[in-house]
């Protein structure tokens, strides 16, 4: 387990630029945020012992995803945004839901008394979670597995034709 | 000390700030990674679980590790499929903006 | 075998469709004829019990609801189905120089044939809703396709309170299969449903399906329904389809919740007076010859209405003639305004009618008229007095004030009935100066220059008509001087429902 | 709560040809998606061809589906078979097949190989879903059904409101989907599984936490857009009339057949024991009452809003909000009745809608449009296509003797009986007011259709092969819906057995 501090720290990172990406004008920025982000997750997925997931949070999200997304922009060439006339009431009604939602997520994760209680402990700390998820995932996965292998393939073939451009 | 709890409100505010970039903003790039705060809010949360739930023999549950791992890879497929959309969008608009996109109204 | 009439009649719909138009209304006419043979053969036949509802067929249909293919026939669904019968040959017959759409328009007129066959015929709850569903759209098409004035209005309208009745009967029929757990209605009128379930179950029927009849206040689809309805369309609707809602209000919701008919019974009793009284009022003011019709067919289904409320032998016999008896006589008039009028002077106009001097022009007409409206105003000798006497009687015996009323509303009747007449035929041509002073401008320009070269060239009435027309008025003179032969085996059917006893 | 037996690696080994037997329906429409793409792939813009050997795929998944064994459950729920599942899995390929011709008939798709290709993996993703009791399984069937999806809405890029339909399916769908997974975490923390029996087991032992009441209500709310219930409906209008009409179909039938046989079972199998009240006088909080109001505001918002359109595939958008609103209704009464009508329901909506569909897009090619006035006169101009679209609407509006109104009185009647002394009559009385305003609108199509002079003229006529196939189509599809109206027994008595 990490320390309260640490958690406060990487806790408090990913969400200042997680909010940065939402509130930032130029979409550079905001996919750099994203980044940061993702890497104070990928932290935190550390802390709770989840090392395999932590690193391909960081592969996949800041190597692949990030990528994309930064391709597009510079393919679309997209600027800051002109600023344009914010519709206020929209936008504070915007927030106003999403913070309802959390404030609801908050109270019921307050009356969830297990929650409270300090993580059980690990027999042993050494990570050797790969290889246990490895296992899982050649046995009791191995359907979804496969599955994920179609979703690839939809999506490569979506995006295929999606971006092709039509020859009239 | 640190427990689920916390990390539960940590995951709550990060679902609540993608949604509300998601409902805010109109630059659909900036939604689609408003999307990704979201889906990475449910990741935060069941990996917080997985450890919260340990199995009889001390290991995380790893279950929970795993519908991380394929969410991850599903959230990839999105963005993809996402901005190719907003691609094919932007040849016949211009715009990537969901304001302009006026053709079909409610 | 009396099966065969809705068999008949949606095979004669097919093949309508199938084979060329030129014989269209042949094969109508045909099938239409066909069922009514049926029909007669039945009614006479000694062998059949009318006195019970009697299962005709019984087939499993939907058994994992309980749902049956089951007929069943009594002396009061005989009685409707013999109306039935009458009103569609003879509304074939008046149809009989329809020519645009000619396959469409037969097809839909068999279709609200063979489905009133069916909800006459229905011992099974579903199956008599299903039928009674049926009939709506085919309504709707025939009015909306070949009708006349603001015939689109009128069609919806009509088929909007025709549906709002049905959902309210869906309710009804869900709450009675549920409780009673069958769709058998012979079952079900053995059951004994909880006191609460009756105490809504049974309003919500009854008005769901006195819609149909139209019931004040929500009879206001009539009027305006009949009068944008081809001739055909007004003929079904007032000869057969008004009856659904009062044969289905007898058999479903009086017959299955007693208890909750004996709750609300003064309700209706007075709704229905008040639609007697109402009815004929505005009847009095209309200027369109079938708004009148159409407001003397509210009034006289308000008599059925009320005779059903009395909830004795009487009354509820007598309601049941007076459906035959309005079935017949309110085709009739609708020919008469319908096709022999207005079909050759192009006006229904009361006054621009006066101008004409159709007594001339068109004697049967004149004649079918006087016929049709002596019995429309209950002149002994005809139908509509043994009809109406009958229900008096039930009415004397459960609501005496009522009578007084009824009496009131039956002399409106004889009043507007007496103008229509006299304006329509036997004004001698002096209202055309009042007129011209009263409605100056597009009418009176129109209804004068088709009143000049009208009154030449009005086409005499041909031979269909006159079949039809003669068909009606022998079953309105029949049953008028012999009315025995309809309540004989109407009373018995009545003696064995359950809220007499 | 804290150390639980959590599953271990199975012990239980299930070699990959087992696997492939049992998962044979979805492997045969993957390999036939790969063939129809490579199809597509060599430059033969021909449709016919791609159109057989998908016809001639589902064919014969759907007789591989008949031959599977009668019950086998794999890796705890991922992959059940049983009748239930078979028959919906049998359903949801014949709605694909006959949205196939549809496609092949569109005038305007370009690479039909690639269009079909993907509407034979977004089938799979339907088996998937219907074929899945577990969460991660139904997540991952989810997307990959989504996806294909977003990419058939947006599939004509000539057309710029069909990419807009795109983006619209694709960010509220991707929203949605993402409020389901966190409700999934939720669900999953609380009850330490993702199997939804082994949920429902869990449940049962002790009192409901609050937060699984919210995992319950975020998972809903991706199944209540799937749907498109109200207020989780506005991108069905725009997609509805944006996206190329065979996608419009599919995502209207197909996809919805799989979500209702889905959220059933999540509904009734692993939150049965959070089930709630709906009924008027004894409202219990669970998620009873949440679809109840669901229902209750898609009827009502979707049948008035209906009620002012003039486009006919806007029309059918609304119409299909009302329409989930009443098919929800048998969720809510709950049992085996209420599901059992539901899934009635549900098939006859669908097919019903492939047909509507079909009509629309052989408007659209004769006229170039699908408003009001482009229907004016089909009476006239194809007799054929106007009796086929007024059985479709008479259909949808519940007139007899067509399936829906059969489905309509089976759906009422369930909730009517269910909920302790007639609870639920508040929800009935409720959708036969719907069903009364919808006839209206309906209505109004057939009145454009049989009663309005021909006011478009016939701009397009379709090569014969292409008009035949959509007749053929149409035709087939009327008939089934004439058929289940008069003997619903076939179908409503194979899905009673079924289900549990």
């Amino acid at each position: 387990m990490m320390s309260p501090f640490l958690f406060w720290i990487f806790a408090i990172l990913m969400l200042v630029f997680g909010a940065a990406v939402i509130i930032n004008r130029n979409p550079v920025a905001s996919a750099l945020s994203l980044v940061v982000s993702f890497f104070g997750l990928a932290a935190l997925f550390l802390s709770l012992d989840a090392y395999f997931i932590g690193v391909i949070q960081v592969l996949v999200y800041a190597g692949a995803i990030m990528v994309l997304f930064l391709f597009i922009i510079m393919l679309l060439d997209l600027r800051a945004e002109e600023l344009r006339k914010i519709n206020w009431i929209a936008s504070a009604g915007g927030i106003a839901v999403a913070l309802a939602l959390m404030f609801q997520i908050f109270s019921v994760v307050e009356k969830f008394p297990a929650a409270k209680q300090s993580f059980p402990p690990l027999a042993k700390p050494a990570p050797d979670d790969v290889r246990q998820i490895g296992l899982l995932l050649f046995n009791n996965y191995t359907l979804p597995f496969q599955i994920i292998g179609i979703v690839i393939l939809v999506a490569t073939v979506g995006v295929i034709i999606l971006s092709r451009r039509e020859t009239r | 000390m640190i427990t689920l709890e916390h990390y539960l409100m940590v995951s709550g505010m990060l679902f609540a700030i993608g949604f509300a970039g998601v409902m805010v903003r109109r630059n659909i790039i900036i939604i689609l990674m408003a999307l990704e705060l979201m889906l990475n809010a449910a990741n935060l949360s069941l990996v917080a679980f997985s450890r919260f739930h340990v199995n009889a023999s001390g290991t995380p549950n790893y279950n929970a590790q795993i519908f991380v791992f394929f969410i991850i890879t599903v959230a990839a497929a999105e963005v993809a499929v996402g901005l190719a959309i907003v691609v094919a969008l932007f040849r016949l608009r211009q715009t990537t903006n969901v304001e302009d996109i006026t053709a079909l109204k409610f | 075998m009396i099966a065969w009439t809705i068999y008949l009649t949606f095979a004669g719909a097919v093949i309508v469709l199938l084979l060329p138009r030129a014989f269209a209304r042949w094969i109508a006419l045909l099938a239409a004829t066909a069922g009514f043979v049926v029909t007669l053969v039945t009614f006479f036949r000694p062998d059949v019990d009318l006195g019970h509802f009697t299962t005709v067929v019984r087939v499993p249909w939907i058994p994992a609801l309980g749902m049956n293919y089951h007929l069943a026939l009594d002396g009061i669904s005989l009685t409707l189905i013999l109306v039935t019968g009458l009103a569609a040959i003879s509304a074939i017959l008046f149809s009989w120089d329809v020519s645009e759409r000619a396959k469409e328009f037969f097809f839909w007129l068999l279709l609200v044939v063979g489905g009133s066959y069916g909800v006459f015929l229905s011992a099974d709850l579903f199956l008599l809703f299903l039928f009674y569903e049926l009939v709506i759209v085919p309504k709707y098409f025939l009015i909306a396709i070949f009708g006349s004035t603001n015939k689109e209005y009128g069609a919806m309208k009509l088929t909007l309170y025709s549906f709002f009745g049905g959902a309210l009967v869906f309710l009804g029929v869900i709450a009675a299969y549920v409780a009673g757990g069958s769709f058998d209605i012979n079952q079900l009128s053995q059951f004994q449903f909880p006191s609460q379930l009756q105490w809504w179950a049974f309003p919500v029927l009854f008005l769901g399906f006195a819609v149909l009849a139209g019931i004040w206040p929500l009879h206001t689809w009539a009027p305006t329904g009949h009068v944008a309805a081809p001739t055909a369309g007004s003929m079904l609707l007032a000869g057969i389809v008004m009856k659904l809602g009062a044969y289905a209000a007898l058999r479903v919701a009086m017959n299955l919740f007693p208890e909750g008919f004996r709750m609300w019974r003064t309700t209706f009793a007075v709704l229905a007076v008040i639609g007697i009284v109402y009815a004929a009022a505005v009847a009095l003011r209309q200027r369109d010859l079938k708004f009148v019709i159409g407001y003397s067919s509210v009034s006289h289904m308000g008599f059925v209405l009320l005779g059903l409320t009395t909830a004795n032998v009487f009354g509820v016999s007598g309601a049941v003639l007076q459906m035959f008896s309005h079935g017949v006589i309110g085709a009739l008039l609708f020919a008469v305004a319908g096709t022999m009028i207005y079909r050759r002077t192009h006006t229904r106009d009361l006054d621009a009618l006066a101008a004409m001097n159709l007594r001339r022009a068109l004697p049967f007409a004149a004649f079918t008229f006087v016929v049709a409206s002596a019995a429309s105003m209950g002149i002994p000798g005809f139908s509509g007095f043994a009809a109406e006497i009958t229900i008096l009687i039930g009415v004397w015996k459960a609501y005496p004030a009522a009578v007084w009323v009824v009496g009131a509303g039956m002399v409106l009747v004889a009043a507007f009935t007496l103008r229509a007449l006299k304006r329509s035929f036997f004004d001698d041509g002096l209202g055309s100066a009042a007129l011209s002073a009263a409605a100056p401008g597009l009418s009176a320009g129109k209804i004068s220059e088709s009143s000049r070269d009208g009154r030449a060239a009005l086409a005499p009435i041909t031979v269909p008509e006159k079949v039809g027309a003669a068909l009606l008025m022998f079953a309105t003179v029949a049953v008028g001087f012999y009315p025995k032969i309809l309540l004989d085996r109407i009373q018995p059917a009545v003696e064995a429902m359950r809220f007499l006893r | 709560m804290s150390v639980r037996p959590g599953p271990q690696p199975l012990n239980l080994f299930v070699s990959y040809l087992d696997l492939l037997k049992l998962a044979s329906p979805e492997a045969i429409i993957v390999l036939i998606a790969l063939a129809v793409l490579t199809i597509g792939l060599t430059g033969d813009r021909s449709r016919t061809f791609p159109g057989i050997v998908a016809v001639v795929g589902i064919v014969i998944a759907i007789w591989t589906t008949m031959r599977l064994p009668q019950h086998a459950n794999l890796f705890g729920g991922m992959l059940v078979i049983s009748p239930l599942n078979s028959l919906f899995k049998i359903v949801c390929l014949a709605l694909a097949l006959a949205t196939v011709p549809l496609a092949v008939s569109e005038k305007s798709m370009r690479n039909p190989g690639e269009y079909l290709a993907m509407l034979l993996l977004g089938t799979v993703g339907l088996l998937l879903l219907v074929g899945s009791e577990e969460l991660l399984m139904i997540f991952i069937g989810l997307e990959v059904l989504g996806l294909s999806l977003y990419v058939m809405a947006a599939f004509d890029k000539t057309d710029a409101r069909s990419a807009e339909a795109g983006l619209k399916y694709f960010l509220f769908g991707s929203t949605a989907s993402a409020f389901t997974l966190f409700g999934i975490s939720l669900v999953y923390g609380i009850s330490g599984t993702t199997a939804l029996n082994v949920i429902g087991l869990k449940l049962a032992m002790g009192s409901i936490p609050p937060l699984f009441a919210v995992g319950i209500v975020m998972t809903l709310i991706g199944f209540a857009f799937k749907i498109a219930a109200a207020p989780f409906h506005l991108w069905a209008p725009d997609v509805y009339q944006g996206a190329p009409i065979p996608s419009a179909a599919f995502i209207a039938s197909g996809s919805k057949v799989a979500a209702f046989v889905v959220l059933g079972k999540i509904v009734l199998v692993g939150f049965a024991p959070a089930h709630g009240n709906a009924a008027w006088h004894s409202m219990l909080p669970g998620w009873s009452p949440i679809l109840a109001a669901l229902a209750a505001l898609s009827i009502l918002l979707g049948n008035f809003v209906a009620l002012a359109q003039t486009n006919v595939r806007r029309l059918l958008a609304y119409s299909a909000v009302a329409h989930a609103g009443y098919t929800l209704l048998g969720l809510v009464a709950g049992g085996r009745e209420g599901f059992s009508a539901t899934l009635f329901y549900t098939t006859i909506y669908a097919l019903t809608l492939i047909g509507a569909f079909a009509v629309v897009g052989i408007v659209k090619r004769e006229t170039g449009g699908d408003d009001f006035q482009n229907f004016a006169g089909l009476a006239s101009r194809s007799p054929f296509s106007a009796a086929c679209m007024s059985v479709f609407m008479l259909s949808l509006a519940g007139l007899p003797p067509l399936a829906g109104f059969f489905g309509k009185f089976y759906l009422f009647s369930a909730a009517f009986r269910a909920g302790g002394n007639h609870g639920l009559l508040w929800l009935v009385v409720v959708a036969l007011f719907g069903s009364f305003v919808s006839l209206y609108y309906y209505l109004n199509v057939l009145k454009a259709i049989f009663v309005d002079k021909n006011a478009s003229e016939t701009r397009h006529s379709s090569p014969g092969t292409h008009r035949f196939v959509a007749n053929a189509t149409i035709a087939v599809l009327a008939a089934s819906v004439v058929l289940l109206g008069v003997l619903p027994d076939a179908l409503a008595e194979a899905i009673a057995k079924s289900v549990p």
